[in-house]
């Protein structure tokens, strides 16, 4: 019973980490940015929701896409006017800029929101169902759920759209994007703004399981980052599996090797991952 | 190509698939010491990947490569260009932020025996290739601001300071005008007199069958024919798999 | 650059009043505190507790040390919970702005870093926010310590359970792996082996641990009458929520380290907050008498029309950090950094935080006060004896 | 000629200054050593290679936990603790070094940040470190030799990275950055270059986590594998200009004085700043001090738009 417990935890915490991680894969299989100021991003989407759950009212839920819209707005204005004037830069100097990014936004959130910890607590937020002996959590799932339909339209963006298919080809190649008749600096800003629009997203749930402070970013950027490994960047359901995988990973190491374990483990998975992978497949990545 | 002469290269069988597909399918022939050997095919035919090969920038699924006396197919890039194999880049590759005199030199530090280990006296090696090549004028400048036809010179140059036994030049004269053909040709040959076996992938007809000894052809990683330039040239199937193909 | 102005512009005015009076002399106490940064919502009690103390203490005149009237300056920088630029300031305020006394940061992690300056360069500290053994066990003399011991937070709480009823057994322990909580564990495992408590969960977590899900559904197995947890605030908070979603209730009660006592804490969780036992070594109590202040009771009224917000333990051990200076230097008769010191050591006054003496090693050691939240309330409920009863045992979550 | 002795000059006016100074600069400066020995450290491979490793961290933590558990945990000297920490991170070079150093671009530097990540967690449950609390150190009152064994470190890793500049090993690492695949074709053992660059960027960066962390006398995980520490490495190398023998070290030397200065006249707003320093210069100044200067000899002013227009989309 504990086993299946600790599993369904697992599998729901993975959805929302595999959420977490789909805005940065995006990002980075299209645009070849490996985006620092992720976490930061996710980190804004969960005060957006706060905020409008606390000072209008609005349930946390149907607050997301509200949320979503002005993350995508920040996103889309980041790529557009400073990340674009870089993009052909040295690799190294997009990781700069995007920890430049994500230290002017944590201190910025610091200086607007202070440093108090913000919890979305709608009055639902510790309802549960059982099922065979095991405790559902209604939040978390509703937040697997609001996972699986975001990697689902995202899929479908990328696959059925006109948009999309000029996304994908961006990441072949930009010549390639031309063909399409976009621009490319508009095309790289609405991607990165999707990418923004998905981790505010995250954000807003990630606030009602947990809780918001200026300085969560860092750590969900990591977390990302080992997902988005996991998971490769070629399907938002690979993102998403990642996501269960590492989530799983978690809890079960927490019961049986020792809670204090996590890092080890998930930072342990993505080295040996990395290491193991046959070279030739990440070159020049 | 007498029994008795010791190959400067033999390649057995070699074989390489990339996802499944063959880029080189049991692929064999001989290199004599001093000779030029050229290398056809349409575009696609597996020559870039049988000079990457030979090179170790590629490992063979299949096959022996036997470099005087001595089985090469397992050693590095490092290695092979260690005991004598030298190559150009048919996508260039200078080293961009560099000038062109440390790119020669690079070569020089480096290639054949393990290279000239001081800096200086590699420099001074350098300066007298890129003399012979013709670039000496540009010495200074930084290899990403040379032209097209000086990029061909400097990827020469680079790899004639690393002094191989065996030089694979891949496409050193696409994009050249006549002149310059005829420039890199009076080259190949100064450099093939100065003793270096030379294996060669061009697709100017004009200087492919006034430079080689023999060639060979590939077509869809296999080769098709192999002799003296002209009874090749005049083969049946290769007139169709390559000179048919370009017509059309 | 105007900022830099605007700034040394305020400190002259700010030093006007103290140069017209010829015959009052400064004595300037100096604190590197993380007002900005992740421990930013802690730092800016002891900023505010600091202040208020030295302000009051100024309006009533200040103090006389060898018969000359002295004022208390106060100076504070902001190391952005950034430790190497804490311990650089802390440098800074000795041998730079010679400060003649130094104020400690918050947490037990800063205070290990930033109290080997004062070591190193002999000046007295006095730390409102480290409670870690390791803090007072290396053999440093020059630092002091006005929170309890951390292994004994729990003691209160345990010696309250012997006398509940129905009498609870079984105790799940759970804390962090930081240096303040571990040595709580290790108190927790010496006391409930005297009092024969049975701990069917002792299990140590990150720090900064977010997810709680395996270790709450571990201790739901094991159906334990009380839980006891140790961790920061927002590790307490994620721990109550989380159990609330997978439904993880106790058979008697639930009882934290830290957070109950913080109005924050309390606002963030809602009437998840409820019935939660927490801890303070302070009430705003009109029995406890402070020289400056009145009593605690004032005290807090004051401090919250002043600040507008709530004071907490972590500003009531602040202002007897000042306190604590202000005693020792009147009964020092002079601002000797080494007599300051011995009289620090032989401290023993009644303020508006508690009795203060600090042990052999620099630490105090008060008991902790047993508290509950009870209709949004905190309401004390032990010491060594029941002050109010305890609403036990707590309701499951479905209940409420 | 002129230029080795106005460094000789700086080095002893830099020996020097403690001697003149107060104590905060001594600390200030023991500091901005450490830092911009960091720095070049890491300018060795990812200056040289162009390998951005966001794990000079884990070295780092590899020769402060080194020196900790030796001096607290067994009571040997420091200069046994220091040899003992660069001993680890060195053979943790060798040994992670050959798998990771195969990986390229992004993957090269997510892996270094596992490797950090990873020893972190694995240092704080063990006993001997201290689990995640720490360890304590036994407390010196000695900044001013503090301070000269930082500067000998740092002109110790800046003589190894002239010595670099100058010799065939160097070239090869350059050759490296500038087209692996050709540097190889040409002769060059690049696994080998590799991991020797992060064996040397390994031992530097140990040195200093060891002196760093004698002189603070408390470490725990937290500080001793800080990201943050290891970006800025990277921020003051790039700043400086990586793969020049100076530029990281003038590099860290400002960004140290700028943000002290920050820090100190308006401490809250500081590190909000610096982030936005750090976004301008990679947008005007994306190739460092060095190039910054060579560039506004030439063209003026006008080099930061032509930056803009060269890098943009």
């Amino acid at each position: 019973m504990l086993f299946a417990q600790i599993m369904v935890n697992g599998l729901l915490l993975g959805g929302l980490y595999g959420l977490m991680a789909l805005g940065m894969a995006l990002v980075w299989g299209v645009l070849n940015i490996v985006n620092l100021a992720h976490g930061a991003v996710v980190m804004l989407g969960g005060y957006c929701v706060y905020f409008l759950f606390t000072g209008a009212g609005i349930d946390p839920f149907a607050a997301l896409p509200i949320a979503m819209v002005v993350m995508f707005a920040l996103g889309y204005l980041l790529q557009r006017y400073v990340l674009n004037l870089i993009i052909r830069s040295a690799q190294l100097n997009t990781l700069l800029i995007t920890f430049g990014l994500d230290v002017v936004l944590t201190y910025l959130a610091q200086l607007a929101f202070s440093a108090d910890f913000r919890a979305i607590n709608p009055s639902y937020a510790g309802a549960n169902l059982t099922w065979m002996g095991v405790t559902i959590p209604l939040v978390r799932l509703g937040a697997f759920v609001t996972a699986l339909i975001l990697a689902g339209l995202l899929w479908a963006l990328l696959q059925r759209t006109r948009l999309g298919r000029a996304i994908r080809a961006t990441a072949q190649n930009l010549v390639a994007a031309r063909l399409y008749g976009v621009n490319p600096a508009q095309l790289y800003a609405v991607t990165f703004g999707l990418g923004a629009a998905l981790a505010g997203a995250a954000g807003g749930l990630y606030g009602m399981v947990s809780q918001v402070t200026p300085y969560v970013g860092a750590a969900l950027t990591a977390k990302s980052f080992v997902i988005t490994i996991m998971g490769g960047l070629e399907n938002p359901f690979g993102i998403l599996l990642g996501g269960v995988f590492i989530g799983i990973a978690e809890a079960l190491a927490a019961i049986y090797i020792g809670p204090t374990f996590t890092d080890a483990i998930s930072f342990g998975l993505l080295l040996l991952i990395l290491v193991a992978r046959p070279a030739r497949s990440l070159r020049g990545a | 190509m007498s029994a008795g002469a010791q190959p400067m290269l033999e390649a057995r069988g070699l074989t390489r698939r990339f996802h499944g597909l063959y880029a080189v399918n049991d692929v064999s022939f001989t290199l004599q010491p001093g000779e030029i050997l050229g290398l056809i095919g349409p575009n696609g035919a597996g020559k870039t990947t049988l000079i990457n090969l030979i090179s170790g920038t590629l490992f063979a699924d299949q096959g022996e490569l036997i470099f005087e006396d001595r089985r090469i197919e397992r050693l590095h890039p490092y290695q092979r260009a260690h005991i004598g194999i030298g190559r150009t880049f048919q996508v260039m590759k200078p080293f961009p932020r560099l000038s062109v005199l440390e790119n020669v030199t690079v070569g020089a530090l480096f290639g054949f025996g393990g290279g000239e280990r001081n800096r200086d006296k590699a420099r001074e090696q350098a300066r007298a290739l890129l003399e012979f090549t013709g670039l000496d004028r540009r010495m200074d400048q930084n290899a990403d601001q040379l032209g097209g036809p000086d990029r061909k010179r400097l990827e020469l140059a680079k790899a004639l300071a690393m002094r191989p036994k065996l030089l694979l030049l891949d496409e050193v004269m696409a994009g050249l005008n006549h002149v310059e053909v005829d420039e890199v040709v009076t080259i190949i040959k100064k450099i093939r007199d100065s003793g270096v076996t030379i294996l060669v992938i061009e697709h100017v007809m004009r200087a492919i069958r006034s430079l080689s000894d023999r060639i060979i052809v590939l077509h869809h990683g296999e080769k098709i024919a192999e002799g003296l330039p002209d009874t090749v040239l005049a083969d049946a199937r290769v007139v169709e798999a390559y000179l048919g193909k370009r017509r059309a | 650059m105007g900022r830099l102005l605007a700034a040394t512009l305020a400190a002259l005015v700010m030093s006007l009043p103290v140069m017209g009076h010829a015959q009052t002399k400064t004595v300037t106490l100096g604190a590197a505190l993380q007002i900005t940064g992740p421990d930013g919502n802690l730092g800016r009690y002891f900023r505010d507790g600091y202040q208020i103390a030295v302000d009051r203490i100024n309006e009533q005149g200040g103090l006389t040390i060898g018969g000359q009237n002295y004022r208390i300056a106060l100076k504070i920088l902001d190391s952005q919970t950034d430790l190497n630029l804490s311990v650089q300031q802390y440098g800074q305020l000795v041998t730079r702005d010679k400060v003649d006394f130094l104020l400690g940061p918050y947490n037990s992690n800063f205070t290990l870093n930033d109290s080997v300056i004062a070591e190193k360069y002999k000046v007295p500290m006095v730390s409102g926010g480290a409670a870690a053994a390791q803090i007072y066990s290396r053999g440093y003399k020059y630092i002091f310590g006005t929170s309890p011991p951390a292994d004994n937070y729990f003691g209160s709480t345990l010696e309250m359970m012997t006398k509940l009823d129905p009498q609870p057994k079984k105790i799940a322990l759970l804390v962090a792996d930081d240096a303040f909580d571990v040595s709580v564990r290790a108190g927790v495992r010496a006391l409930s082996a005297k009092d024969g408590f049975e701990l069917v969960v002792d299990q140590v977590f990150k720090e900064h641990n977010a997810d709680f899900g395996s270790l709450l559904s571990l201790t739901k197995s094991k159906s334990p009458d009380v839980i006891l947890m140790g961790g920061h605030e927002t590790e307490s908070l994620n721990f109550i929520r989380q159990a609330k979603s997978l439904d993880v209730n106790p058979h008697h009660m639930m009882a934290l380290t830290v957070g109950v006592p913080s109005a924050d804490f309390r606002s963030a969780l809602g009437k998840d907050a409820e019935y939660a036992f927490g801890m303070t070594p302070w009430m705003a109590s009109p029995v406890i008498r402070d020289r400056w202040f009145g009593d605690a009771q004032k005290f807090a009224e004051l401090f919250h029309r002043k600040l507008g917000y709530e004071a907490d333990y972590h500003v009531a051990s602040a202002v007897a950090d000042v306190e604590t200076f202000a005693y020792a230097l009147e009964a020092a008769g002079s601002l000797d950094r080494d007599a300051v010191r011995d009289a620090i050591a032989k401290s023993d006054f009644e303020s508006l935080y508690a009795t203060i003496r600090y042990g052999e090693t620099g630490q105090i050691d008060i008991p902790q006060i047993v508290i509950q939240v009870q209709d949004g309330k905190v309401v004390p409920v032990y010491t060594d004896h029941f002050l109010n009863k305890p609403r036990y045992p707590v309701p499951t979550w479905a209940k409420r | 000629m002129v230029r080795a002795i106005l460094l000789i000059l700086a080095v002893v006016f830099l020996a020097a200054a403690p001697f003149f100074g107060d104590a905060v600069m001594i600390q200030y400066g023991i500091d901005a050593l450490l830092f911009a020995t960091l720095a070049q450290a890491w300018n060795i491979l990812g200056g040289f290679t162009g390998y951005a490793s966001f794990g000079n961290s884990a070295f780092y933590g590899l020769g402060t936990y080194g020196t900790a558990i030796a001096m607290a945990q067994l009571h040997l000297p420091f200069w046994v603790g220091l040899s003992l920490g660069a001993f680890l991170a060195v053979l943790c070079a060798v040994v992670i070094g050959l798998p990771i150093l195969r990986l390229r671009g992004h993957y090269f530097a997510i892996a270094t940040l596992g490797l950090s990540a990873t020893l972190a967690a694995i240092i704080s449950n063990l006993d001997i470190s201290g689990r995640n609390i720490g360890l304590i150190l036994p407390l010196t009152r000695n900044d001013v030799g503090f301070y000269e064994e930082a500067l000998a470190l740092l002109v110790a890793s800046t003589l190894t990275v002239m010595w670099i500049a100058k010799s065939r090993f160097g070239m090869g690492l350059i050759a490296i950055r500038e087209d692996e695949d050709a540097a190889q074709v040409m002769g060059i053992n690049t696994t080998f270059y590799k991991v020797v660059a992060l064996m040397l960027s390994a031992f530097f960066t140990a040195i200093a986590g060891g002196i760093h962390a004698y002189w603070i006398t408390f470490i725990d995980p937290a500080s001793a594998f800080d990201l943050s520490l290891n970006v800025r490495m990277v921020i003051m190398a790039m700043f400086g200009g990586p793969g020049t023998v100076l530029g990281p070290v003038v590099g860290s030397f400002i960004l140290s004085a700028v943000y002290d200065a920050l820090a100190r006249s308006i401490s809250t707003a500081a590190a909000l700043l610096f982030g936005m320093v750090i976004v301008l210069a990679v947008i005007f100044m994306p190739r460092g001090l060095w190039d910054l200067g060579h560039g506004l000899r030439q063209v003026g002013w006008r080099y930061f738009l032509q930056n803009i227009r060269l890098h943009r989309l």
